[in-house]
Formats: structure tokens, C-alpha cells, sequence
């Protein structure tokens, strides 16, 4: 899966001094992993791996080095490289000491879904493709077995690069899999009391917000002493109260990548809610975050036709 | 398990008392004075833990002297939530303190030795504990000499003025007062604390045990000079400030090394302090 | 202490009275959820009955004229807490240590003193493992603990108590059985890590390898809240007239820990950290106790959403160690 | 108790328009329900979404955010940003089936002490038939 070309690529990089880092994935301890690495010498390069399961979105390695002179080449699914662009337009990286290596994505696939439907797994048993895989020689489709949240994608390639390697992609979504949907085919009580249970699950230890490469507040509402918001108990209303005001403050800018989600320990479907707040923004105010550097963002501007009903 | 079966109290339950007076030493920095029967016996350079119903608590070096018997003071830089709270409240208003905690100072160690004190800002407020404690007339006679070496950075940022008066009139110490930067009615030396230190304290340092406090950078480059100026490690103690909640070892924040500064500090020689990590 | 067998029958009957009374570890539910009751309350690990997410430790509030302050109660009903070895060793070997040490954490003891523990030997270490390496094993018992074996139709026992007197003699034949047992189990995990790790390790605090290790951990506090160990808590009030004292989880991994007032922190990156994490648990707590404050559950390692392994770490630094060492 | 039970509401009002409409309400002598607390804020575009969320946590029945009429804000578009914001906070909490109807807003200009009067009244009785506040509302139990 174009892991050589990105090896090489990284390399040539690296070996030019076009760029000091290369920002991208290896695999981990365990089978099923892909992990963020940070590739500093070209002898290194052997290490990145691209697959299906490169869970995290790498933007947010980005911003430690915000205020360092590194170059640094990001490697850049779809929803990466969104991020990335969002990043840019809030002044968060300059644009000239990122070189975004764009790579069309395959779709994160989900481990627990392997286990559901084939039973225990070794890392052995399978050889990936594309868009399928073979287990113990008998060929599956990648498809059914996506993160929920990769499922809905709508952007496999990235929409910002300097260079893409691989083929573009069609996008999985055709409307059939979206967890969304499934959610907003139910009742209001039926939604709120799947809520009330998994948000109540919720430890709060903050993965979800560490993960998401546009949580970069210096200081969370959440944590905040003064004005104190919450406190520290995971409580249901206070898991809530911090969800909630994590998704309003997405509203506009969350580019749909699922790594809040995909990086919850408790396996809670915490994308839900950000996810639907960017569908509020998508079908009300016709915008999509990171995909241009021009168009403003949403609540940073106001059309005079704006939808209003609900102010009396 | 190892508890005993006896009925053992909350730590974390403070005693609230009443502000029996609140002096302003400064823009800044008040002085809180509690008073009463039920304050518990404490060594000079403990802190406890003060607690502002509503408010939050923190943790705040004691900076009265045991020998004042049935008195505690806390003086107090506003800084954050509890710190405002508490510069807010009024003599008569009622807080809550739990304590003491941390080491004190070594008072083993330093009996019968000359002491130098060398304090910064609001870091005279733990050496302040000793310093009266030493001064008073129960325990004058079990230490030497004893001098003062005290910077701020302006006139208006000194505090304990007051007290700074009262020790300037004693025989029986030297009393140095320096500041960063004077003003037109300033008549006192200029200067920064290390800088005052090496020029004008001439002390044969074999015979001195020196106390240390005040902001890290004052006291990093305190602790430099008095090292040039012949002072062992050992002889130099200094008084450390860290993120605290429990007061108790338990909470897990404030450890530098495998020591927790709220337990086995918050005073440390230097000989001790120069092998731990830097990481306070 | 003496041991036994004890037949499925009387082990239902011996949890007859207690039913409501039952907590499970759910790594101990995983394997054996069968041997339990369904009204058992499935725990995380026993830091979620000890020391939970959020409890009062005083209220206070505004009597009209001054403020007042005063205790909670702690429920002391008698409670059972069956888990896997290396969850009943968090709680002896680690949190009794820090909660039962003067001064003594009343609310802790309170809950400690009517807990009684099961241990429930571990019979399929899972990859994420690693007790052996600190100091447990998979069966590894305390003699304050029943601990137990279920097998096929029967529990093995060893401990006190009234579960005993439930017991038969096993004889020479069951002692043989579950030595086998517990050879078999064994045989596949690693050995203890050398004595002069935790010693050596604070000697290499300022290495550079910090940097590598600590670089894809995202911070956040996944591994130290479900971790059966940490114990770190920060204490805040809610609540303006009338309101209470809270303890809540803390997590080192946070910037906020150690961030004082005048904005000066201790341990500014992710770096420092990540190395307080395994500094605290593999040298300054054994300095201190005696033992790890990590008993290898490998919770920490499963949940991690970057896969941080604290394996690797451990390894990295043993490696080093040993080849200065040599 | 639930026949006494009257809400508290928290009413976020903007100093140029509607906080000068309630004003004049007062003047003029027109009733409203008591239950209303005011709170002055520069313009509605100031309000966080997190301040009505907040409200609703420490014990506020309903929220109310009232600004001036679109085309009169006193900072010519603060009432337009905050119309985008609150539509897509009212949106997700009408989604989310989470206490939608407590939150209101509306907007009130300087002379309209009539329509205030009108808006709280509106408020105050949806706010009944929903009874206390519940989901949002901190809440602390002891675990053992």
C-alpha cells in the first residue's frame, strides 16, 4: 500500500534538507496498530508504515513545533490534511515549514469488527489490499469492517498537499453506512437515553480532546479554574456540559476525522456529537471546514437570511 | 492491615477560624492574622493548608513564630481564585486552615550557629517564622549572630515594613534592605539581592548557616553567590514552593525526586536539593 | 490459613447472603463472570470502590450567621471485591501503602476496612500482560486474601473464613494439579526486572531517551484513570453557600497538575511528564515502599488510543542499564 | 411541592436592546412573572454558548437570550454571529432530546416593554410544563 514510495519519498526529504521532521506512522506493540512516529535521520525511514490502521490524525503532532523553525513533512490521509488546512487558516502553522504528504485513505479499519465477525486474530492471517483483505485465504471486503467513523467518510483525499502519493480515491459513503443517520432515524427519548449511557461511561480523561489536532487551547474550558465550569467528576451532566461545549466550540472547524473518537479508551461514540453539529453547519450555512484556505468559517461570518425561527 | 483500629480523624477537615486582624503590607500582598485557642503547635517554615469556604484552598507557609503563642499568619500575594477570595474577605469573617505540614526548618542544625538570613519579596514570609522565632526572648540565647539581608523589587513591594522598623532598632542583628529599583523618596541601597549579598556581607561563612527564600531566579543566583562566598552546600537552606492539594504525600503533584515537598520539605539543605532533578 | 476444595453447590451457597454485597473486576468478570451472580457489580478495578472518581470529603455551608463544616458519612457495609491478582495486588501493595501510611486517609480506611478480597488466579494472561515482570505472577497471593482457582466443577481454595468451612480436603493429587497449573501458566511470562532497576533508573533522569519515548503520547489520562494503581487525586470545591470538599481523579499526564498560580510549571511538556509517570513508578515509589507501583495489569497498554506502551519504556531503559552496566 | 414549584430562569440580556426593553416593562408598569434573574451582557453575540450550558448546571430551570432585533445591534452584527451560534447550539440540543425548550431566545428591542413582558411570560410557562431542570443539572452521589 504505497508504503515503499512513502519511504522513499520520506528519504529524499529528509537526505535534502528540505525537511528537519517527517511526521507519520510505524507500527506499534501490539498487532492491529499503527502509531505516530516523528522520523529525524533518513536511516529511520524504514520505520513508517502506512495501513488500515493509522487511528490517530497526525495534525495534531504539528503543533508542538508551532513555535520551533523545524520543517516538517506531514504524512496526510484526507481528513489530516483537512485539519492541517484549518490549522493554516487560524494561524496556527506557517504554511512554509509544512510539506503535506497527501495520502488518499483507505479507511481506518476497526479491530473490534475483525473480532466480531472472524473470531481471534493474529496479524499473520492477514495480507491487505486497498479496498479488501484476504483472512486465512478467503477474501473479505474492507468495507463493513471501517470505524464507524470512517464509514461516512466523505473525504478520502486530502483537498491540501504538496505532493499526493497513491491514486485518488472514490469515497466510501454512498449514504448506506453512516452511523449518524442510524441515530437520526430514532426518537428523541431513544437518542437521549443512548447518550445518558454512553456518556456516563465517560472517564474524562480527555483522549478525545488530546486527539483532536483543533483542540489546541492553551487551556480547556473544561480544566479551566476561573471561570470554573466543571468539575473534575466524570457525572453524567458534567460529561455532557464538557461534550457539549467540545462540539459548539468544533462548530465550524471540526473536519470530521473521527480521531476523538477512534481514540476513546471506553469505546464511547463521542464523534457523534461534533459530527452532528458539522451536519447543523453543512446543511444550514453550506460550509465544510479545511477544505479551502479562502472561504471563512462559519461562525465568523452571518448572512442576513440566516435561519432565525427559533427566536422569537 | 496495618491501621490501627482506633478511630482516626479526617486531615482533610480544617478548623475554621476568625481573621482576627488583616494588615496590607502591600499593593499586593495582605497579611492575615487568625487567633485563637484550637491553632495547632507548629515549627518555624511549616505551611498548612487554608481553606476559603466557597472559594477553594491552598497552601500558604506559616509565617508567624510558634513563640507567639495562639496566633497564626499567613501573608498572602493575590495571585489566583483562593488567593483573591481571600484578599476579599474582612477581620471577624471566618477561614479554614488544616496543618501543619512539611519539615520546618532544622532547628537542630542551626542552634548556636550565626544565621544568615536572605530573603525576596513575599520569601521573607517563611524565613520571617524563624527569624521571630530566634529573636524572641525564650530562644535568643541559643543562636549567634543573626543577619538580615532582605530585596524587593520596589520600595512599594517590601513587606512586613512594620516588623523590618522593629528589627532595625535590635542590637542584637544586622539588618540589610535592598531594593531592584528605588524611587524618589527611596533612601536605602539599590541593588539586586545576590549582588548586595557579595558586595556587602563580609562574613567568615564557616561559622554561618545561611536561610534562603524568595522568587527561583533570586534564589538561584543567591545560592550561587554564597557558594562563591566559601558557604557549603550544607550550609545553605532554602525553603521551596510547589503545586500542593493534600498536604498529606498523597495527592502525587508536588514530588521533586522521590521526595514529596509537601513531606520531607518544604525546606531543603542544598546538599540535598543539588542532587535532585531540576524539575521544580 | 489452610486450603480446600469447594464444590460448585456450597460456593453458590456460600455467596447466597452476599449477593448484593458482590463486587467483580471486569477483567476477573471476562473469565470467570459465571461463577457470579448477575446482581454482582462489575468494577473497573478496585480503585473504582476505594478510591472513586468523585467523593466528598467535607461539606460546608453557610449557617445563616457563620460557616460551618462537618463530615460525611462513609458507607462501611461489609463488601466482598473478587479480582485477578494483580488488581488485589494495586490495592495492597500500593494504594494501602500511600492511604493507610500516616496521616491515615480516613475515608480510604473507612471503605478498606470492609472490603474483603478475592483473588481469582489468572489463568490466561492476555498480550498486554507483563506482572511477572514487577514483582506479581498470575498467581500470586497475599494471606490477607481467599484466593482462588475455579476449575471445572470446583474452586480451589486457600485463605479463611467461613468460605473454608465450605471446603473438602483436596489432598496431594489437587495440591499436584494446581502447582502444574500454575507452572504452565507461567512458563510464557517474562522474568522480574533486575533489583538495581529502580535505583539505576534515577540515575539516568536527564537522558535523552526521554524525549524519543514520551514523543507520540498524546497526554491524556486514559492509562492513569483506568490504571488499578495510580492514585493520584486533586482536591477542589463545588459549590458556593453550601457545597462540599471534592476528591477527584488527577492524572500526572496533565499539564494542570503541577501548573502553579504564577503560571510556573514544574513539568512544562509532555516529556517531563511521561517521565514522572515511569519515574514514580519504578523508582521514587519503590524508594519509598519498597515495590512497584505497577503491577503489570496492562490495562494501560491495552487503552492507550497512541499505543504508549510502557513496555517499551521499562525495556529501553533495562537495555541501557545493563549495557553501562557491563 | 410541585404545585409551589415556580422555575428560575436566567435571562442573558443584552444592555442596548432588551435589557433596556425589561427596563421599560418596569416603567410602564407591566407585569411579568418574577422568575426571571437578569443578567446584563453587552450584546447577545457576547453570550457563550457555554453560559447557558452553565446556568442550566448550577440549578437555572430555563435559560433565556434575548438581543436586539437583526439590523439594530448597537455593534452592528453581534445579534447575526450570536443567530448562528444559538441556532446550532438549539439544533443539537433538539437533536440530542436534551432540554431544548429551557433554553429561549428572542429579541426585544428598547421600546418593546410589551413584547418582553410577552417573552418571559412564553418562557416562564414552557418552562413549567417541563417541570425542574434534570439533565443538565450537576449532580454528585457518593460511589460506595
Amino acid at each position: 500500500m504505497f508504503e515503499k514510495e512513502i519511504r522513499r519519498k520520506a528519504k529524499e526529504l529528509l537526505e535534502a534538507k528540505t525537511v528537519d521532521l517527517v511526521i507519520g506512522y510505524t507500527s506499534g506493540s501490539l498487532p492491529f496498530q499503527a502509531r505516530p512516529i516523528l522520523v529525524s535521520s533518513p536511516e529511520d525511514v524504514g520505520k513508517l508504515v502506512w495501513n488500515h490502521f493509522a487511528r490517530s490524525n497526525l495534525a495534531r503532532y504539528l503543533l508542538p513545533y508551532r513555535d520551533s523553525s523545524k520543517k516538517i513533512a506531514l504524512l496526510a490521509k484526507g481528513c489530516d490534511a483537512r485539519a492541517v488546512a484549518v490549522l493554516l487558516q487560524e494561524e496556527q502553522f506557517p504554511r512554509e515549514r509544512i510539506h503535506i504528504i497527501g495520502l488518499p485513505c483507505p479507511g481506518v479499519i476497526s479491530r473490534r469488527k475483525l473480532e466480531e465477525k472472524l473470531g481471534e486474530i493474529k496479524e499473520e492471517d492477514f495480507s491487505w489490499e486497498e479496498n479488501s483483505f484476504l483472512f486465512q485465504g478467503e477474501k473479505w471486503e474492507v468495507r463493513p469492517f471501517l470505524e464507524d467513523t470512517c464509514a461516512r467518510c466523505r473525504y478520502p483525499n486530502p483537498p491540501l498537499y504538496d505532493e499526493l502519493i497513491g491514486e485518488e480515491k472514490e469515497p466510501w459513503r454512498d449514504g448506506s453506512v453512516d452511523y449518524l443517520k442510524e441515530l437520526d432515524n430514532q426518537s428523541r427519548e431513544e437518542r437521549w437515553q443512548f447518550f445518558a449511557a454512553e456518556l456516563s461511561r465517560c472517564i474524562r480523561c480527555y483522549a478525545c480532546r488530546n486527539a483532536c489536532p483543533l483542540c489546541y487551547c492553551k487551556e480547556c474550558f473544561a480544566e479551566s479554574d476561573s471561570p470554573r465550569w466543571v468539575n473534575g467528576v466524570p457525572t453524567l451532566s458534567d460529561n455532557l456540559f464538557f461534550h457539549l461545549g467540545r462540539s459548539m466550540h468544533l462548530a465550524g472547524r471540526c473536519v470530521e476525522c473521527g480521531a476523538c473518537e477512534r481514540a476513546c479508551p471506553e469505546e464511547i461514540k463521542i464523534g457523534l456529537l461534533p459530527l452532528k453539529v458539522e451536519e447543523i453547519v453543512r446543511e444550514n450555512f453550506s460550509f465544510e471546514a479545511g477544505l479551502s484556505l479562502e472561504e471563512e468559517a462559519p461562525l465568523l461570518t452571518y448572512k442576513e437570511s440566516d435561519p432565525g425561527e427559533f427566536i422569537k | 492491615m496495618t491501621a490501627s483500629e482506633l478511630e482516626v480523624n479526617n486531615p482533610y477537615l480544617p478548623i475554621l477560624l476568625p481573621i482576627a486582624e488583616i494588615i496590607e503590607e502591600t499593593r499586593d500582598i495582605k497579611t492575615f492574622r487568625l487567633q485563637g485557642d484550637s491553632i495547632f503547635s507548629y515549627l518555624p517554615g511549616q505551611f498548612a493548608e487554608v481553606f476559603v469556604p466557597g472559594k477553594g484552598e491552598a497552601p500558604f507557609s506559616i509565617t508567624s513564630s510558634p513563640t507567639n503563642e495562639g496566633i497564626l499568619e499567613f501573608s498572602i500575594k493575590k495571585m489566583g481564585v483562593v488567593t483573591t477570595a481571600l484578599h476579599r474577605l474582612n477581620p471577624g469573617e471566618k477561614i479554614g486552615v488544616r496543618g501543619p505540614y512539611g519539615n520546618g526548618f532544622p532547628l537542630d542544625k542551626l542552634k548556636s550557629h550565626n544565621l544568615l538570613f536572605v530573603g525576596g519579596g513575599i520569601g521573607l514570609a517563611p524565613l520571617r517564622s524563624l527569624i521571630n522565632y530566634v529573636l524572641s526572648p525564650q530562644k535568643r540565647e541559643e543562636f549567634a549572630e543573626v543577619f538580615i539581608l532582605y530585596g524587593a523589587r520596589s520600595p512599594q513591594d517590601l513587606v512586613f515594613k512594620w516588623e523590618l522598623e522593629k528589627w532595625e532598632q535590635r542590637e542584637d542583628l544586622h539588618l540589610l534592605v535592598t531594593v531592584d529599583r528605588g524611587d524618589n523618596s527611596w533612601q536605602g541601597r539599590v541593588g539586586l539581592v545576590p549582588q548586595v549579598l557579595k558586595e556587602e556581607v563580609k562574613v567568615e561563612a564557616g561559622e554561618w548557616q545561611s536561610i534562603v527564600c524568595g522568587p527561583p531566579i533570586m534564589i538561584k543566583f543567591t545560592i550561587k553567590a554564597l557558594l562563591e562566598m566559601g558557604f557549603s552546600p550544607s550550609q545553605i537552606i532554602t525553603t521551596l514552593e510547589m503545586k500542593m492539594k493534600c498536604g498529606l504525600g498523597k495527592c502525587g503533584r508536588c514530588n521533586i525526586g522521590p521526595f514529596y515537598v509537601c513531606q520531607e520539605g518544604p525546606v531543603f539543605s542544598y546538599d540535598v536539593l543539588e542532587k535532585l532533578p531540576e524539575e521544580y | 490459613m489452610s486450603k480446600g476444595l469447594v464444590t460448585k453447590e456450597k460456593w453458590w451457597k456460600w455467596l447466597e447472603d452476599k449477593k448484593d454485597r458482590l463486587f467483580l473486576s471486569e477483567r476477573a468478570q471476562k473469565r470467570y463472570g459465571s461463577w457470579f451472580p448477575p446482581e454482582v457489580k462489575v468494577v473497573k478495578n478496585g480503585k473504582e470502590i476505594l478510591l472513586p472518581s468523585g467523593e466528598e470529603m467535607y461539606r460546608y455551608f453557610w449557617a445563616g450567621e457563620e460557616w460551618k463544616v462537618e463530615e460525611g458519612e462513609v458507607n462501611t457495609a461489609p463488601l466482598f471485591f473478587f479480582s485477578l491478582p494483580c488488581e488485589a495486588r494495586a490495592i495492597i501493595e500500593i494504594t494501602d501503602k500511600v492511604f493507610l501510611h500516616e496521616p491515615i486517609d480516613k475515608n480510604y480506611r473507612q471503605r478498606r476496612k470492609s472490603l474483603s478480597l478475592g483473588i481469582l488466579a489468572c489463568l490466561q494472561p492476555e498480550p498486554t500482560c507483563f506482572c511477572s515482570l514487577v514483582g506479581g505472577g498470575p498467581f500470586w497471593k497475599n494471606e490477607e486474601a481467599l484466593f482462588l482457582v475455579p476449575r471445572k466443577e470446583d474452586i480451589y481454595v486457600e485463605g479463611e473464613g467461613e468460605l473454608l468451612s465450605y471446603s473438602e480436603e483436596g489432598g496431594e493429587k489437587v495440591k499436584q494439579e494446581i502447582q502444574t497449573l500454575q507452572k504452565e501458566v507461567e512458563s510464557g511470562l517474562p522474568s522480574p526486572l533486575p533489583s538495581y532497576f529502580s535505583q539505576e533508573l534515577y540515575q539516568h533522569f536527564e537522558d535523552e531517551e526521554w524525549d524519543d519515548i514520551s514523543w507520540h503520547c498524546m497526554n491524556c489520562g486514559a492509562c492513569t484513570f483506568l490504571c488499578p494503581t495510580c492514585y493520584c487525586f486533586d482536591l477542589s470545591i463545588e459549590g458556593r453557600l453550601k457545597g462540599f470538599q471534592l476528591r477527584s481523579w488527577d492524572s500526572c499526564m496533565f499539564p494542570k497538575f503541577t501548573l502553579h498560580a504564577s503560571f510556573h510549571n514544574p513539568r512544562p511538556t509532555g516529556k517531563e511528564r511521561v517521565r514522572q509517570r515511569v519515574m514514580h513508578k519504578f523508582s521514587y515509589f519503590p524508594e519509598r515502599e519498597g515495590n512497584f507501583a505497577c503491577v503489570g495489569c496492562g490495562v494501560c497498554v491495552e487503552k492507550c488510543p497512541v499505543n504508549w506502551d510502557i513496555r517499551e519504556a521499562i525495556e529501553r531503559m533495562v537495555e541501557k542499564i545493563d549495557r553501562l552496566r557491563a | 411541592m410541585k404545585n409551589d414549584w415556580e422555575p428560575k430562569i436566567v435571562a442573558f440580556l443584552c444592555h442596548w436592546c432588551s435589557y433596556a426593553g425589561a427596563d421599560l416593562a418596569g416603567i410602564s408598569r407591566i407585569q411579568y412573572p418574577p422568575n426571571i434573574r437578569v443578567i446584563r451582557v453587552p450584546c447577545s453575540g457576547a453570550v457563550n454558548p457555554l453560559y447557558i450550558l452553565k446556568a442550566l448546571r448550577e440549578g437555572a430551570d430555563g435559560v433565556l437570550v434575548s438581543g436586539c432585533h437583526p439590523g439594530d445591534c448597537h455593534y452592528l452584527s453581534g445579534n447575526y454571529f450570536a443567530r448562528r451560534k444559538f441556532f446550532v447550539l438549539h439544533q443539537l440540543l433538539q437533536w440530542l432530546g436534551i432540554e431544548e425548550n429551557r433554553v429561549q431566545f428572542s429579541w426585544v428591542s428598547a421600546s418593546e416593554g410589551q413584547k418582553f413582558s410577552q417573552v418571559v411570560e412564553e418562557t416562564v410557562e414552557k418552562v413549567k410544563k417541563l417541570g425542574p431542570a434534570q439533565k443538565l443539572v450537576k449532580e454528585f452521589t457518593f460511589h460506595v
